[in-house]
């Protein structure tokens, strides 16, 4: 099928004002007309059109046989998919919540990454995982963990993280048309929050390439996610105090686009990174580290990491779990006085 | 093993000889009481939910009968592993409402401390072992336990529920299979209410019924109408003797329906069949189990009024003092880690402490789910 | 569903009229090569490791009926899900000795390149799915590969394979299950050899077979004499048709014994039953079906020679070739972790490549397992 | 069982040179002894003694109920130990290969982890997970793997690893005691590489507390498990270049010994952290971000992280994909020319 071979990047056919999970279903949509090996499966996808609704309409566009609910088995979600890839197919799994894909992380970890390094590149896993993460919705414990790290860890794996909409459609159809499987993880939090320009029609972002949400001279703030926008509003903040922040939207988590955080950091010669996962071994973690080694000498601070903390995540004190602007706007400041 | 569908009270109310446990007239009453004051706590619940004063609800309403008349045949000292839709469990083993309502605001009276969404409950006074969202994790860690007191000869009988959806969890397999292997005094209870979220149940599973699973794990497995209260108490007995007599576990499928949506971020409409929804609405089991009452002259009016008037008093007691109830301190997110804090976690505490007494501290938050 | 054991051919080699498939004679022959030769390349493979010449090895022996006569049931188009005891299916379908042993070496010649201990082998061109050493993986693969020929109208079935204890672990529970629901184009066969490595049957589930787990996923399930080829072969042939014509799954139990250790690193002297051991011996598949042969007049010294020096010098001949090729380079550590190799991969391979210039690299490694 | 509250220290009444693996058994006597709520099981651990030995002879001790085979479900193996030690036993949970735990995953990272915290205190799950992991035997892809990391980020678990016999002994008897999931990862490479002298009887080494391997003052070698005396053997290496290297065995990952680790790079002001894992995400980023954060006044080099390659593990290279001697070398040159 031609159409999955084409790396086209944007061409404007008129763009649409949308959320982010207008976005994700625009990019579905999409990329199942282009491509009729592309199929979409998971938990209440059908007719309910998922518990966050960006199925919405699937089912009935493409009928039961592309886009249909599966029993309440992530191990099956994600062992499918893997049976479904193997065999030509090019699965968009949808996984409820982050939080509850653990019983496939056997299937994850051990199977799909491993499929093509394993079988000396006979076997192969073109597969999508998507599934909402994070916090920020009163979803407590076992609704808004972020476990990106996990599967930055494991090699095999491409990890993907959207913080607007434009970015959610490209990225996501990037990803379907990804010759590896790609955990695409979305910030529910923001799903809602605000609306962006979205191209129509084809619209791919690559992966592996970041973005500069905000230009700085003074300091660079990593970020993905929901994060990017609390990063955007302290630097906002920041520049009132007359501090310049650069704020990194890294969009790939793995593979990293090394170069864009490696010239802003030489640049600003400091560096905080957010994420809202707990603290230890985050994904932060591993910015840190590429700093620490690869630009120690243009360091005029410490590498600060504003992050969740290292506890389980919680239901009433959420809104003291999340990193927030007060927090990151703390971790700015110590990058300068420490 | 017969797979037929056992029923004791009739359509219209009555138990056949030989058939009816006959239960002391104080018991009956007991039980329709519980299942009243459980139905009352879910509409009150949902009510608090949508007029934005919790978080988030689900109920249990039409499965009063499958969960109250299973686990009334345990013995106190039995403990449970459930599932999210057993509330009138916490009545049935005499929890405060006052704490079940703090459970649901999340606050300092919440014996989970606020970490959960509301109903995620734990009531160790209760042997009610702490509810996790992700499905089926309980049925294995029930089989664990029961092979436990078998090694230290304890004669403690575990019940462990799922739902039709859970049954296709890896816990389900690995649960049943450990238990059987073990012959652990375990009860699987299968409410089966037609419904996982939207999924039903023929896209669930192939098998011609859940109970037959049992099959899968050398136990016997048993189908019994969820909505009638007696006969699931029979059955359940049965089985709960059994587990204590050291022969190993049983799996009951109550064959019942979800009345309510799934939960209240749901809207069932989306995808329920009005007809078959009506169909079941008539089997409700509060009125199945009054019908039988009635027949022997344990229900009245005056009866009713009291028992609802009771169970109104009670939550209205509950949620004024739960609303008056503060939340959990900022360092409480500190707690319960480890029993130990390490100093990582003392230090991110300091560091949390004297930001907030820096001035503004806290990122807004959204509802659940957006 | 019968759960008794099928069998065709008798103790004394005799198949009664009606039962016996009646394959033609150099059908026959072909199969009684392929049992033999798949039975000499263990003893080859193990020798080798003995000899410290592999690092590992696996045999399949006393299961030679098990999983050549299921998989001679199926097309060559049809594709295969296996574990690691079914070599002798490669054998079926054509793939050149020397690239199985290339395999046991791990060197330039595999077509793994090496990442896999001996035995996990990968065959694209004989659509043979590359193995895993995780237990029970490919069995919801299979499902979801069957699910995606049906979606693509494909007549293609899939045949996947589990031992006794592979049948505990959570994807024969999901397997299983999707490819009920889907009614998948699927065989699932479950070789009960009565061990996982030391633990026996009775420890592994409490069910009174592996086949009557099949109820549990609403699908049919067969125990089958797994020493008896032309058995398992007919009631492989049924369930492949029935999956062809899109009636759904089938779970195949073949009941036979595993007569060697778990593998090289096994010593089951440590926990094997002699007694057991000796009866199972005696119903060597291989004898089995020479019996049978003999009756058919198939079978002479002569073909046993024949056949016996056509594999051994084939064995030979994979091994001269094998050991005379190179191991992988090292760049080729970095190949296939992705389609593109990403910055950090080239970066990490380049500095790897520099120390090797620069001198000695490499940490010395001990044996498997240690 | 007043046993397990005893927090003592060692005390010596006789030593006995041992394997690691040999320590690892005579702790599990020692504390099946001590307190019968111990109970031992996993796949092949009862007549077997399990595929490496580790429980050899402990059945026949202790009978069939106290140490039993269980069925191929490491999900089984660890949901049921969270059942046990919920009810009031001590589970020590043998999982064959680390390899082939991630079945088990959901149980540990959504319940074990995770059931203090989210009942409040109510409930507690003081069990063991132990397990063979790293490479260094020729198991290659599937029978190598080092996924510490997946673990270190996962508040509510402990993790532990030794690198000596003795430390293996003290260390198991202490995660037996601790009141929260611990897991004990062994490296299997050096279960029998050499031999050391253990304490019999009563032995703990405390879980949290770090160990300097070897002093030195130009530059500090983090390690842990295996790589420990590989990075011992480096620094025997680099006196004779005279350059004095400090070897660091952490032996607990979670919670770290920060002080000891900042201490030394404070005092080297260089620092090499070795781990067998991928690189990316993997623990060694946690170490070179702590350093990032909070010593990068005393930095006189790049922090550099020899590791695993981002790639799953092989089979026939495996030599080429551990970190050896040459590649600490490697590492600890880049400290000082960079
Ligand atoms: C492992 C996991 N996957 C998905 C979910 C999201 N989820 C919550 S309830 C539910 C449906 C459960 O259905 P069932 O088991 O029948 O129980 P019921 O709600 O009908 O009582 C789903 C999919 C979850 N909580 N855990
Ligand atoms: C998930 C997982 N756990 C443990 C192992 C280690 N292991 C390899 S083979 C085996 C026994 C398998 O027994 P069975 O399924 O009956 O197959 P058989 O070896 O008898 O053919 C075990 C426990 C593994 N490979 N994968
Ligand atoms: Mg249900
Ligand atoms: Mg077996």
């Amino acid at each position: 099928m031609s159409a999955t071979d084409t790396k086209s990047s944007t061409s404007k056919p008129g763009v649409k004002v949308m959320t982010l999970i207008e976005a994700v279903t625009d990019a579905l949509r999409t990329e199942m007309a282009n491509d009729d090996r592309v199929v979409v499966f998971g938990e209440d996808v059908g007719k309910k059109g998922g518990v966050f609704g960006a199925t919405m309409g699937i089912q009935e566009q493409f009928g039961e046989t592309r886009c249909f609910d599966t029993p309440l088995s992530e191990c099956g979600i994600i062992g499918a998919a893997v049976g479904m890839a193997v065999y030509g197919m090019r699965p968009v799994a949808e996984i409820q919540f982050l939080d509850f894909i653990y019983p496939a992380f056997d299937q994850i970890v051990s199977e799909a990454a491993k499929m093509r390094y394993r079988s000396g590149g006979e076997y192969t896993c073109p597969m999508v995982i998507r599934s909402p993460y994070g916090g920020g919705i009163r979803g407590g414990h076992y609704h808004s963990q972020s476990s990106e790290a996990y599967f930055c860890h494991t090699p095999g794996l491409k990890v993907v993280i959207p913080s607007t909409p434009a970015d959610a459609k490209g990225l996501l159809i990037a990803a379907i048309r990804d010759e590896d499987p790609v955990m695409f993880l979305e910030p529910k939090k923001i799903y809602r929050h605000g609306k962006g320009e979205v191209p129509l029609g084809e619209h791919v972002v690559p992966i592996g390439k970041g973005r500069i949400a905000r230009e700085g001279t003074d300091c660079t703030v990593v970020a993905y996610g929901a994060m990017v926008s609390v990063c955007e509003q302290a630097a906002e903040l920041a520049a009132q105090q007359g501090r310049s922040i650069e704020v990194l939207d890294l969009r790939t988590l793995v593979p990293l686009d090394e170069p864009m955080l490696l010239e802003s950091v030489r640049k600003t010669g400091r560096c905080v990174v957010v994420y809202e996962a707990p603290k230890t071994c985050g994904y932060g973690a591993e910015i840190a580290a590429i700093v620490a080694e690869k630009c120690i000498e243009y360091l005029e601070g410490p590498v600060v990491r504003v992050a969740g903390f290292d506890t389980p995540f919680p239901y009433t004190l959420e809104h003291l779990y999340m990193p927030d602007v007060a927090r990151v706007m703390a971790g700015i400041d110590k990058t300068f006085h420490w | 093993m017969s797979l037929d569908l056992l029923t004791i009270i009739d359509t219209d109310g009555k138990a056949p000889k030989g058939k009816d446990p006959n239960l002391p007239a104080a018991e009956l009453q007991k039980l329709y009481r519980l299942m009243v004051t459980t139905r009352l706590m879910d509409d009150r619940g949902l009510a608090l939910q949508r007029q934005g004063r919790i978080g988030f609800y689900l109920q249990s309403t039409g499965q009063e009968a499958s969960h109250l008349g299973t686990a009334y045949a345990l013995k106190q000292s039995d403990w449970l592993f459930p599932a999210y839709r057993q509330p009138g469990i916490l009545l049935l083993r005499d929890v405060p409402m006052e704490q079940i309502v703090c459970e649901w605001f999340g606050n300092a009276g919440d014996t989970s401390k606020g970490r959960q969404m509301p109903v995620h409950y734990s009531f160790r006074r209760a042997n009610f072992v702490s509810i996790s969202s992700p499905i089926g994790t309980q049925l294995t860690q029930a089989a664990g336990a029961g092979m436990a007191a078998r090694i230290r000869g304890d004669d403690t009988v575990f019940m462990t529920y799922c739902g039709d959806g859970g049954t296709s969890s890896n816990d389900f397999h690995t649960g049943l299979n450990f238990a059987g292997v073990y012959k652990a005094p375990v009860v699987f209870v299968v409410e089966n209410n037609g419904w996982a979220i939207s999924v039903p149940g023929h896209k669930q599973t192939a098998s011609e019924s859940y109970a037959i699973k049992a099959h899968a794990y050398g136990m016997p497995g048993v189908r019994v109408d969820g909505n009638d209260i007696l006969a699931v108490y029979a059955v359940t007995k049965a089985a709960v003797d059994r587990a204590r007599r050291g022969e190993g576990p049983t799996l009951i499928e109550t064959v019942t329906y979800r009345i309510a949506s799934h939960s209240s971020s749901d809207d069932a409409s989306r995808y329920h069949d009005p007809e078959v929804h009506a169909k079941w609405k008539k089997k409700d089991p509060i009125q199945r189990f009054q019908q039988y009452l009635k027949h022997k002259k344990l229900w009245s009016e005056k009866f009713e009024a009291e028992v609802v008037e009771a169970a109104k008093a009670a939550l209205q007691a509950a949620v004024t003092a739960a609303e008056a109830t503060p939340n959990p301190a900022p360092e409480t997110l500190f707690e319960d880690v480890y029993m130990n804090q390490t100093p990582q976690l003392k230090e991110q505490k300091q560091q949390l402490l004297d930001l907030m007494a820096k001035g503004a501290v806290g990122s807004e938050v959204g509802h659940f789910p957006l």
